[in-house]
């Protein structure tokens, strides 16, 4: 019985300090987890929208999705988050667009795991800066080894030609959506 | 009875002699998945090590106190407790680092290592011992992902610490930041830990048998075969 | 017609034109005779005879021990010159009775009294193939009065007469069958007589077209027999392998053809059985192909059993300059020979001269997995596994794969691009796993 | 040696006295080597008149450091060094065969140090390895090169309508389809060795009829090709391509014909290569079609390696005569 | 589809072992003979499937809903721990074969980073209930799959030459660097 006992209050104990002090611990880190989180979303925000000044989220829209107001709080635009398939997992990533939704302001990628080195060129400069002033109709499109010549073509990242052609499906999947949205009145 | 063993040794058998990985081949997973660069590689090792400090300091303290049929489910607690300290000091003060480790900090909880360092050490020792104990594992775990991490790095991306230090006519092989690199080289770096290993025991046997031989004590040297 | 056959098998190079065409000689009696106590499968035969004793051929000079054994009979007229170990065709030394030739003696061999085919029941058919020392002549040398007489419970439905000669180099069956093929067809009745079977099948390799016209057409005036012409491909001749082909029926691991109900003989034996009943003669001559690229004369040869292999070597005009090998037996299952006063034994098929060119192997390298050897096995094993289990000691393994059904036939070492002594290994294992099998029985 | 001549018969006398069989099929490991070398003569012929006489350098960087590897490993290992048993040359070879025309010879040089150490020393030597040794190397080379690996040179007498591009990624990323007697002759885009399926046909068959590769393997991966991509075409054929142009487009057939069949890496038992074939087949059709890269001749084959040991196991054949239930 | 993607993805395009280098010690342990390396992949399957059940219980009925996130890691093990330990109980007195085939692996099985890994993965990724049993199953199926290949190479390995000083371990990991060698060629399928 004393065994029993002890092997009882021994592991209550243990699990009652384990739980208090992990909930201090998450007391005092959780709010800077979310600061974190939030400061990351904010800049990305406004990396994508240069011009905000503040931005409010969108709900019900069925995804992540921002209003950017300029200094003057005019509607600037919006922000928006979106993911689908690369070539070896999700593609998660965030891009500014004009108030028509017609121009696109920049891009940036938030998740992905494409092979380092290879597919995951698509975060850096060169592959990037292709989508500022971009438009977005009817859709954006894609050439392979030659420069683009329409103002809705970007060129495709030699060797990562599949990574290159899923961030524009997602693009042009969230614009679509977003474009939906609009005329069912959900952007109000 | 029990061997007393000098505490420097208590502290250096973990880095060379039973090096958790290299040698007990235990913490695999974490060795293999993170060590795509040398910091990665450094701070899972530190991470891992702070968990296997506190949690031995703390059992070896309340060894006394724990019933044996309740051990692996307090060790578990106590270490998952620390686990979730360090991740969420991570998340919250390195989200960047965090964030490239991903569920491998979480994951220290399973490794081997630290609770097969409870079960076979801390529960039976002083924590001063416990503690050296723990420094040594946890240093020769460290050095063996650090060791890992850098050769990845340096050969896949070139860079040491993320400072280049290959030329720019080496072109990176991709391979070895890649899974199939990170199998290839531990596995390499494995055969040739057994290559030294072997060549130092053989050293080692051919010294004692000249040693015998000087002496003139042939018979101590069949002992040794047949051992 | 459809060409009866079994899966496997391999078809080496036949050089049969060598002798095929050679019609049988009759050596004359050598110097003097070896005649080692053990010629047969089973107990040591028992000598009755003592150093200086005079014997005639056909003299009874060992009798039979047990029930799986053979009496042995003098082949010349002479001396007992000593009676001691004297090295065999098989490398070890047995005890044996060395006779001296009479070159001037004029005494006929002795000879049993003949007996009426016709008349004769099986039970005097049998005691006439024992006391006649009658071994098997396709190389096994197992008692053949053993096999005549199969215990009750095993019902035998065919006997086959095996004409494959399926071992490159070898025309003694082909010689008889186109040299005697109404004795032989007399021969073959007996046997059937004696295990009261009707049905006779002779199965010959469609290599022998002369000897398969030749028998088809002397078979057509007996009832009951006929005539199987058989796919070219060793071992044809092997038992298993020709009552598949014949019958369809697999013998199963340690069992016996006649579990299937089948019992073969080979062509000599048959005529071994005819000349003992019909002509009263004992078996103290050896029928053989001599051949190979490195002897001289290579022949079809009647030798008195004992004759040293040396003897018969001589008599074929010696060995070419290239010759590196002898063998007792065909290519693939023979023995090589270190002592060339080694005698013919009974059952002897073919003393075989090879050229460096005919034997050369090439280094050996380890396995290539190339599976010829698997797909070559007529039963079915897998050799490389075999040999490999043998060479680590995994004897457990071995026995698992079947290691102690191989007839050890050679043919996965004849496909070996590698190289491995396949065979040799496989022997190993399989006398390592027979001795842990018998182990744990005591046990 | 002493020949049996010099000496009087009657003497006691040695000889060679290995035991049975005493004769042999006169094959020998380097011998079946040196055929498939052989055999690969026109593929290479095609490749050099394809895209160019620097071919000729990839080739012999492959063959040199190959055979070095071996030799080298060979003499670490204190075992006998076998430069011309030409299974070593040979890998190198096969190696250079599929790698993309003007590859860097120093990546060249790695890949066949990989494949000799990594895909065969490493396992114990010839005879030894799991996994095709040159595919490893090329396998290596992809991971770490995949950039060079994958850029195509235009061979030389390109018609307009044929891109640098492979045959196989023109279809994947541009639904274009190169016609099947440019694929035949060889004058498209791809690795050295698999251009021309003529080339490849030609050694191919060579080898089958000496009887050295065994023709269960290939035929099996066509058969397996046409049912399973033919699958897929009959569903769609606009969007799928068809069995024909799988079978002639890619190293399918060099797949095939030489490498699939390494003796070494392929099942013993006549049922587990059927098995094999087909599975090649199967894994190449999914990675083809759905998987993100346009070919996977050597991914398949590998995958396929790693199946061996067990098919072999599970194709043991039945022991003559033993009973079906009696299989172990 | 959404499920069929799931399942291949967690079963061959990013196998646990060889892409994800979850459950290595195992992997590495337990495969070299064909027999043990099945029903360890039986029994990891097993235990994955109850673990993908129950932790998605855990967390979307109980932790959440209390904003209890941060015992996610302790709460985790230790419910999968009782819960096997549970499962091994009834096996025992409900099949004795069954036991002897797995039940002997499921006791090692929970102090093992798959399954944590798995538990985790679930989680972070927001799967249903559905989808995550399946996930649960496609991860079991590949880790079978590996433990299997490389026990069928490994039993082959003991017949070969391989260097004393990499014979066990070492050429072990090197096959299955050469395997996810292999796999990359599903990379793209997802
Ligand atoms: C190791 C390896 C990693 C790869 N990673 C990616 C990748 O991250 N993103 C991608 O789009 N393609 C990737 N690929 C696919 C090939 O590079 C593919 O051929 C390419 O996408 C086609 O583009 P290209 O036509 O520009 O060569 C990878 C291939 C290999 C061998
Ligand atoms: C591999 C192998 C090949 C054989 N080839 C022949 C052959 O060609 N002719 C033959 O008569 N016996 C051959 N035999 C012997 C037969 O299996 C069988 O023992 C014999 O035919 C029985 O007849 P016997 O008792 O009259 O000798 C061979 C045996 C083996 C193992
Ligand atoms: C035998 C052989 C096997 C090959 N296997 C592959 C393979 O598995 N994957 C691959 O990408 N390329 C392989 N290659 C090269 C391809 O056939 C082809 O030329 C190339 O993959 C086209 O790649 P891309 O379309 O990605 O540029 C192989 C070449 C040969 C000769
Ligand atoms: C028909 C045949 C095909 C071969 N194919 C290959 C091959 O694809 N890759 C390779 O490295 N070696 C190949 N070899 C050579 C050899 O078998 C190989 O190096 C072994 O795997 C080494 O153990 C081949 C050999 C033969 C007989
Ligand atoms: S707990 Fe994890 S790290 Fe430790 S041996 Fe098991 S699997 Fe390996
Ligand atoms: S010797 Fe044995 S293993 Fe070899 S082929 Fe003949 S029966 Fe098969
Ligand atoms: S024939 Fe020789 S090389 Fe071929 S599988 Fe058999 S043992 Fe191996
Ligand atoms: S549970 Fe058993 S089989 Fe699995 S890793 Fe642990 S010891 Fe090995
Ligand atoms: S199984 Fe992943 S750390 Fe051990």
């Amino acid at each position: 019985m004393n065994k029993v006992v002890q092997m009882l209050l021994v592991l209550t104990s243990i699990g009652i300090i384990s739980g208090g002090l992990l909930a201090v611990v998450s007391g005092w880190a959780d709010p800077l987890i979310a600061a974190n989180q939030k400061a990351a979303t904010e800049a990305a925000i406004f990396r994508v929208k240069p011009e905000g000044k503040k931005y409010e989220q969108i709900k019900n829209a069925g995804f992540e999705l921002y209003k950017v107001m300029n200094e003057n709080d005019q509607n600037s635009g919006y922000a928006l988050v979106y993911q689908g398939n690369g070539f070896s997992g999700k593609i998660r990533l965030i891009a500014g667009l004009s108030e028509d939704l017609n121009n696109i302001s920049a891009i940036e990628v938030l998740d992905q795991v494409e092979t380092p080195g290879l597919g995951t060129k698509i975060v850096e400069e060169p592959f990037t800066s292709q989508f500022l002033k971009l438009e977005t109709s009817p859709k954006i499109d894609w050439v392979k080894g030659e420069k683009p010549d329409k103002p809705n073509e970007i060129q495709t990242i030699t060797g990562a030609t599949i990574s290159s052609k899923a961030v524009v499906a997602i693009l042009n999947d969230g614009i679509s959506r977003l474009k939906k949205l609009r005329e069912s009145g959900g952007l109000k | 009875m029990k061997k007393q063993v000098t505490l420097s040794k208590e502290f250096l058998k973990g880095v060379w002699d039973n090096n958790p990985v290299l040698k007990q081949l235990l913490g695999l997973c974490p060795t293999l998945a993170v060590t795509v660069s040398a910091i990665n590689g450094l701070a899972m090792g530190l991470a891992a090590t702070f968990v296997l400090v506190m949690a031995s300091l703390l059992i070896s303290t309340i060894r006394k106190i724990i019933p044996p049929q309740v051990r692996i489910a307090s060790f578990i607690v106590i270490i998952a407790t620390f686990v979730t300290i360090v991740d969420l000091v991570m998340k919250a003060k390195f989200p960047d680092l965090s964030k490239a480790l991903g569920p491998f900090i979480p994951l220290i909880v399973v490794n081997c290592v630290i609770l097969g360092r409870q079960e076979a050490f801390a529960s039976k020792n002083n924590p001063g011992r416990a503690f050296l104990d723990a420094i040594g594992m946890g240093a020769g775990f460290t050095i063996a992902l650090l060791v890992l991490g850098g050769i990845r790095e340096i050969i896949g991306s070139r860079t040491f610490f993320g400072l280049q230090i290959m030329p720019d006519q080496f072109e990176p092989w991709l391979i070895m930041i890649l899974p199939a690199g990170a199998f290839l080289t531990l596995g390499l770096l494995l055969g040739a830990v057994n290559v030294y290993a072997d060549r130092k025991k053989r050293l080692e046997h051919e010294s004692l048998v000249a040693h015998y031989k000087r002496v003139g004590r042939e018979e101590l040297i069949e002992e040794l075969e047949v051992k | 017609m459809a060409i009866s056959t079994f899966n496997g098998g391999i078809h080496p190079p036949e050089y049969k034109e060598l002798t095929e065409n050679c019609a049988f000689e009759i050596m004359p009696s050598p110097e003097e005779i070896i005649l080692p106590v053990s010629q047969h499968l089973g107990k040591d035969a028992q000598p009755v005879v003592k150093k200086g004793d005079e014997v005639f051929a056909g003299q009874l000079v060992a009798k039979a021990e047990g029930f799986i054994s053979a009496p042995i009979h003098s082949s010349v007229t002479g001396k007992v010159l000593s009676i001691g170990k004297e090295v065999t065709p098989s490398g070890f030394p047995k005890d044996s009775i060395i006779i001296k030739t009479d070159k001037n003696s004029s005494a006929e061999k002795i000879l049993l009294p003949p007996l009426d085919p016709e008349t004769i029941t099986p039970d005097e058919i049998r005691q006439r193939v024992a006391e006649a020392g009658i071994v098997g002549q396709g190389g096994a040398a197992f008692p053949t009065y053993v096999k005549l007489s199969p215990p009750k419970d095993k019902q035998i439905d065919v006997v086959i007469l095996n004409g494959c000669e399926c071992e490159p180099y070898l025309t003694r069956d082909y010689r008889f069958m186109i040299e005697r093929p109404d004795d032989l067809i007399e021969g073959f009745k007996l046997i059937l007589k004696a295990l009261g079977v009707n049905r006779g099948v002779i199965g010959i390799e469609n290599n022998k077209p002369e000897a398969i016209r030749i028998l088809s057409e002397k078979v057509k005036s007996h009832s009951g027999l006929e005539v199987i012409s058989l796919k070219t491909k060793y071992p044809q001749g092997a038992e298993k392998m020709l009552i598949k082909a014949v019958t369809g029926r697999e013998v199963p691991p340690g069992k016996l053809p006649m579990d299937v109900g089948a019992v073969i003989q080979n062509i000599g034996t048959a005529l071994a059985i005819y000349d003992a009943i019909v002509k009263g003669e004992v078996l103290i001559t050896a029928a053989l192909t001599v051949s190979g690229k490195g002897i001289k004369n290579p022949k079809n040869l009647l030798v008195p059993v004992g004759t040293p292999i040396h003897d018969v070597i001589d008599y074929c005009g010696g060995v070419t300059e290239d010759a590196v090998k002898i063998v007792v037996g065909g290519p693939m299952m023979g023995v090589a020979q270190f002592d060339l006063h080694a005698p013919v034994l009974k059952a002897t098929s073919g003393i075989l001269v090879l050229t460096k060119e005919e034997v050369e192997k090439s280094p050996e390298t380890p396995c290539l997995r190339c599976g010829q050897c698997v797909g070559a096995c007529p039963l079915n094993l897998v050799p490389t596994k075999l040999a490999r289990y043998s060479q680590l000691q995994k004897y457990e393994e071995a026995e698992g794969a079947d290691i102690t059904v191989c007839m050890e036939c050679g043919t996965c070492a004849y496909t070996c691009p590698a190289n491995i002594p396949l065979v040799q290994w496989i022997r190993l294992g399989k006398q390592k796993v027979l001795q842990m099998q018998r182990e744990r029985v005591t046990n | 040696m002493e020949t049996l001549a010099q000496t009087e018969t009657k003497q006691k006398v040695y000889f060679d006295l290995t035991t049975s069989p005493h004769l042999h099929s006169g094959w020998s490991t380097s011998k079946v080597m040196w055929f498939v070398n052989l055999a690969l003569a026109p593929s290479i012929a095609a490749a050099l008149v394809f895209f160019g006489l620097y071919q000729i350098l990839i080739i012999l960087t492959a063959v040199i450091f190959a055979v070095g590897t071996e030799a080298l490993i060979q003499f670490i290992r204190k075992k006998e060094i076998t430069w011309f048993d030409g299974s070593a040359a040979l890998t190198g070879l096969l190696l250079a065969l599929t790698l993309p025309p003007n590859f860097s010879l120093s990546a060249t040089a790695i890949g066949s140090i990989v494949a000799i150490g990594l895909g065969k020393q490493i396992f114990g030597g010839i005879g030894y390895n799991i996994f095709n040794p040159a595919l490893v190397g090329r396998a290596f080379l992809q991971a770490a090169f995949p950039v060079q690996i994958t850029t195509w040179t235009k061979p030389n007498f390109a018609v307009d309508s044929v891109s640098s591009a492979t045959p196989l990624a023109a279809f994947k990323f541009d639904k274009f389809i190169t016609d099947t007697s440019s694929l035949a002759l060889g004058n498209v885009g791809g690795s050295l060795g698999e251009t021309s399926a003529l080339a490849v046909l030609i050694g191919g068959i060579f080898l089958i009829v000496v009887g050295i590769v065994n023709w269960r393997i290939p035929v099996s991966m066509i058969i397996g090709m046409f049912f399973f991509s033919g699958i897929f075409w009959l569903i769609n054929p606009q969007q799928y391509p068809s069995p024909v142009f799988q079978i002639f487009a890619g190293s399918f057939l060099f797949g095939a014909m030489f490498m699939a069949t390494d003796w070494v890496t392929s099942p013993i038992t006549n049922k587990g290569m059927w098995i094999f074939g087909l599975g090649i087949s199967l894994v190449l059709v999914v990675i083809r079609i759905f998987g993100g890269l346009p070919e996977g001749v050597m991914y398949s084959i590998l995958i396929m390696n790693a199946f061996v040991p067990m098919i072999n196991r599970f194709t043991r054949p039945r022991t003559f005569g033993a009973l079906k239930e009696e299989k172990k | 589809m959404e499920l069929f993607i799931i399942f291949i993805s967690a079963a061959i395009v990013n196998n646990f072992v060889l892409a994800y280098f979850l459950g290595i010690c195992p992997f590495v342990g337990v495969s070299n003979k064909l027999s043990s390396a099945t029903s360890m992949g039986m029994a990891t399957t097993f235990v994955m499937v109850i673990t993908a059940i129950v932790s998605w219980l855990l967390y979307n009925l109980v932790l959440i809903p209390y904003n209890l996130a941060f015992l996610q890691i302790p709460s985790f093990i230790l419910v999968i721990a009782s819960l096997v330990q549970f499962v091994e109980m009834v096996i025992k007195k409900v099949s004795q074969p069954l036991y002897r085939a797995l039940g002997i692996f499921l006791p090692l099985i929970t102090t093992n980073c798959a399954i944590l890994g798995l538990a985790l993965f679930g989680s972070m990724r927001e799967y249903s209930f559905l989808e995550n049993v399946i996930f649960g199953l496609g991860a079991g199926a590949g880790f079978t799959l590996a433990l299997v290949i490389m026990a069928g190479i490994r039993e082959e390995l003991d017949l070969a030459d391989v260097p004393k000083p990499f014979q066990g371990a070492p050429i072990t990991l090197i096959v299955a660097g050469i395997l996810a060698l292999a796999f990359m060629g599903f990379a793209g399928m997802i």
